[in-house]
């Protein structure tokens, strides 16, 4: 996956520790001690130049969106197609300013297609893919049609490495009219195919909806190399804001969906007995935008940017690999990591049960030195019955962490372990 | 584990390590009831015998996390052999005890933090015995839905027994 | 409508100079110019106290809600659903904390209601009533229904003065399954008699959602004694951030309601064959919800409060019976004000065509004077049908406004005229 | 009016305060095709009269702005008695002059308000004629629909005229 601008070195190197000092939160303490956040896959922190932009927004400019014509409200209007446009080219959107919808979460995106795309093309019996490892985000959206209109749900599933299964792909593909794939499990980390399951489900005459929740942030993205059709992300998964995601379509099929939700922004026109449709990208976007947070996420992009999305990915590697082996080291056969044990073949995502201690106790256990990570089934309960449990703790990784985390993490777990012996 | 004393009191790691009533009555003639919550995934399973208005056994079972297990173990330590109506009565205190952050969400005021606290109402902590020792979990409000699992199922299963079949 | 906590009476006062100063952009220039800022129907202005809440909520507490153990994570969660309260307090809400439904936008939480309550309980033939100031968030998915399962929409006419005529209500209403009426016209600034609306709607046996946008900003808002079932509005109109509306509803009416996105945070239990949706009101918010956002309207709403709505009130019906007397008396028969002529039966909203001068032209030049109005069809275009225009001219007030606002538009607006003349 | 001299040139209100070829020709023989402005509501209506290839007459209808009348009255004076093809050539050149920044949104760079401007592209003015007054409408992005409208609409009728009827 090329990417567009920034450090392009696959040697490229950053400096987490200094990063860090980009993020006011990390500054805070917990209990006494210095916060470890280690739950960037649930929700990023945000850098000063993120908030900074933000608010530089709200005092200077703030005004509705395309409709007025004073300065303040074309500056608006500028601010926030610029976003739209830096987000598409740091995707390798073809076309930014067209096929860049906000939404207001990854998984309004997810629903999106559903929606629109699946209440065209989808009737009773037909198929849509999906793989054991989707968060719910979308699985949910495709029950609720199979509920509506009668289509059949067909499951990819995964192998003890956290590997999806590929040796029947063309069977389970077969007379199927989407994939639905997400580009990394916010459980295990695992880095799926995309470029060749987007191949072997057009072959199959599928389209291929990408959920990218957890890879935008974290690895280059071009979704014309990824060969998807729909890209789906949030913000705050990123360094941005909560309150807005993004759908990412390829400009034919974006074209010729109908509207998802209905209200101004949207429409050409609106009589007593019926409405025209708006273009695209608006078409989709009901209502005034998050307009804010297109510019929180504008920032977010171009400090990734100027990070460089080749050294995030790389510091995210040996960050995953000295951890693999710092827990494994300590804890041994009293540790199960799930997921690839191989650092190059997954994101920085650890999910993983420690002998007997509950997911929530170890949580519970970890606050205390200031660890943040998560207990639950981080919304992928039809993943955590192939796993046999209930819950895993899980911690992860943003360019803001480092080797010491994961030596805190260590230690606090170690703790947590003595305690529930 | 400092700052945690009120949260991990020692009878309740007590109660985690070594469960008491630990598995699955039969069923019939036991009632078997399932509960679980949403937040981690964990499930419960209480099976209840009520004989002529007596709670006359009761068994636990399914995975979860210190609370959630050191509470149903208490739980069925406390009820086992009493009534129903007085089985019903603890539920109610029990929950009173809980209800105070799990149905009362921080009130009115500022989002800046500036949340109120409420106090607890005046409930019978006496006649909770060692289940008082659970009264630190509403410091951690998360975990007070760990605390209630059993006691919801358990509520359940008593209007299930009560039923006509 | 009687208001909650804050100043109570009637006469009530602010002072609108003071309150300006706490409203950063308000101390911007344009073209030299300090701004006049009369596009607070569009979109209002935020005043520092909350972006600092924002801001705060984002440097020491910010991580996803509803799913952590640790600290912040806690600790997010109690911000975010004391916001919820807090907004549902605000508005009368028996029970705030479940009847509460935080959306992006207002429009999505009048989508909610059609997508959810229209698709269970409305059928071929069945019908709608609407009245002819409805903004298109209000029509377009009534339409969307329309077109979906063949329901019927009638609408309520609207008299010279701009006031719904009601003569005829019983008849229109008569087999009407649901009224959607707007609280307060954002072109003509019409207060509608909701209370009696709802009356009349429930005795024919019609549920009523009230499109609340203009009017929860700037009048004390009682939902019990509204009678309305849903009531939705957005918080970027009350001095609160972009990016999220509410979606109130009766807790019956709520409960009962199938989901309406799918994904996380809406379900209780996900399974490959199908899934459990959770409790209200979450189980309408699916995926990450706008905390921020949420954390933001919080702090909007304390501001008010403090204010005193009443207070609020009080000072915009004198800025626009100010603004009436201003207007005829300068440009007489050559301005058409639209909307009632009483300052009391209508909200600080003026839309105005000024002789042959098209709004577009209008609004060019007020912004040379620093002057910010909008010009268009202000998403009403069944209105402007109705008023025979195809855009008007539209001022409009909040709190931070005050006379000499009015008088700089005026002079503005003889410039305006001047020029084209 | 002080900082607005690019926007309202003195030949555009002359155009907006004097329309040109205003009015609708008979249908048929005349091709009748409206353009809208969704942002304002604004309605064009443009007649044409195509014969033998050249654009014989044309009328204007509707209401709008002043930039969006007086740039349909321009050019209705400008395309008038012109062949197809040269009509077609002049909608190219003024949307070229127009499209700087219709099409090219501002791009990649920051969201903190630094945004690139683009130059426009070589493109011949001196073929615009009057129509080079409009010019300015560039650097205000929102009138520039109004100033395309009539173009747009033209150039759908021109289209119309071509296909066999
Ligand atoms: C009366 C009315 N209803 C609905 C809306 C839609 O609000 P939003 O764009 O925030 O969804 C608006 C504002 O544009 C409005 O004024
Ligand atoms: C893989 C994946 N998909 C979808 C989502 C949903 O994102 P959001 O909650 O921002 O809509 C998440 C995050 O929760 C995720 O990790």
């Amino acid at each position: 996956m090329a990417e567009l601008t920034g450090t392009r070195s696959p040697t490229a190197t950053l400096d987490a520790a200094t990063l860090a000092k980009d993020f006011p939160l990390l500054t805070r303490e917990i209990h006494g001690r210095p916060i470890t956040y280690l739950d960037s896959a649930a929700s990023s922190q945000r850098p000063t130049a993120v908030l900074d932009a933000m608010r530089n927004y709200d005092e200077t400019t703030h005004a509705n969106v395309h409709r007025g014509v004073y300065t303040i409200a074309e500056e608006a209007t500028r601010r926030f197609e610029a976003a739209r446009t830096n987000v598409g080219r740091f995707i390798g959107a073809p076309d930014p300013g067209r096929e860049v919808v906000f939404t207001k979460n990854a998984t309004e995106a997810l629903n999106l297609v559903a929606h629109t795309w699946g209440r065209t093309h989808l009737g009773r019996g037909d198929v849509v893919v999906l793989t054991e490892m989707e968060h719910h985000a979308n699985i949910v959206p495709w029950h609720m049609l199979a509920a509506e209109r009668g289509i059949e749900l067909r499951w990819i599933p995964i192998d003890d490495d956290g590997q999806l299964v590929l040796d029947d792909l063309d069977a389970v593909l077969d007379g199927a009219k989407l994939l639905g794939v997400t580009c990394m499990s916010n459980v295990l980390g695992t880095l799926n195919p995309i470029t060749e399951l987007a191949a072997a489900a057009h072959a199959a005459g599928a389209v291929v909806l990408a959920d990218a929740c957890q890879s935008v942030p974290h690895l280059p993205t071009d979704v014309a190399s990824l060969g998807v059709d729909f890209l789906a992300f949030s913000a705050h998964k990123m360094l941005g804001p909560t309150g807005i995601g993004v759908l990412w379509g390829r400009e034919e099929l974006l074209a010729e969906l109908p509207p998802f939700l209905g209200g101004g922004e949207m429409i050409l026109d609106v009589r007593k007995d019926g409405f025209t449709p708006n273009d695209i990208p608006w078409r989709f976007e009901a209502g005034t935008p998050p307009i804010t947070e297109a510019i929180g996420l504008g920032a977010a992009v171009d400090y990734l940017r100027a990070v460089g999305m080749d050294a995030v990915r790389a510091h995210e590697i040996s960050l995953t690999a000295y951890a693999l082996d710092a827990l494994n080291e300590r804890f041994g056969d009293g540790i199960r990591i799930f997921g690839p044990s191989d650092a190059e073949a997954r994101g920085g995502v650890l999910s993983f049960a420690l002998g007997e201690v509950h997911p929530h106790d170890i949580s519970q256990i970890l606050d205390q030195y200031g660890v943040c990570v998560r207990a639950g089934h981080h919304c992928a309960k039809p993943l955590m019955r192939r796993l046999g449990v209930n819950s895993t703790a899980r911690a992860s990784f943003a360019l803001y962490n480092d080797e010491r985390d994961v030596d805190t993490l260590v230690e606090a777990l170690d703790e947590a372990k003595k305690f529930f012996a | 584990m400092p700052g945690l004393e009120d949260l991990y009191r020692e009878i309740i790691l007590d109660h985690y390590r070594s469960p008491r009533n630990r598995g699955e009555l039969e069923t019939p003639p036991a009632v078997r009831v399932e509960g679980f919550n949403p937040l981690c995934g964990d499930e419960i399973v209480v099976t209840i015998d009520v004989q002529d208005g007596v709670l006359a056994d009761i068994k636990i079972a399914g995975t979860g996390c210190s609370i959630s297990q050191s509470s149903a173990s208490m739980m069925s330590a406390a009820v086992k052999g009493k009534s129903v109506a007085e089985a019903r009565d603890l539920i109610a205190t029990f929950k009173g005890m809980m209800s105070i952050h799990e149905a009362t969400l921080p009130s009115g005021a500022g989002d800046a933090g500036t949340i109120e606290e409420t106090e607890p109402e005046a409930i019978d902590i006496d006649a909770l015995g060692e289940l008082a020792a659970l009264q630190g979990v509403v410091k951690f409000p998360v975990r007070i839905k760990c605390a209630t699992l059993s006691w919801n199922t358990l509520a359940q299963g008593l209007d299930e027994a009560a039923s006509p079949v």
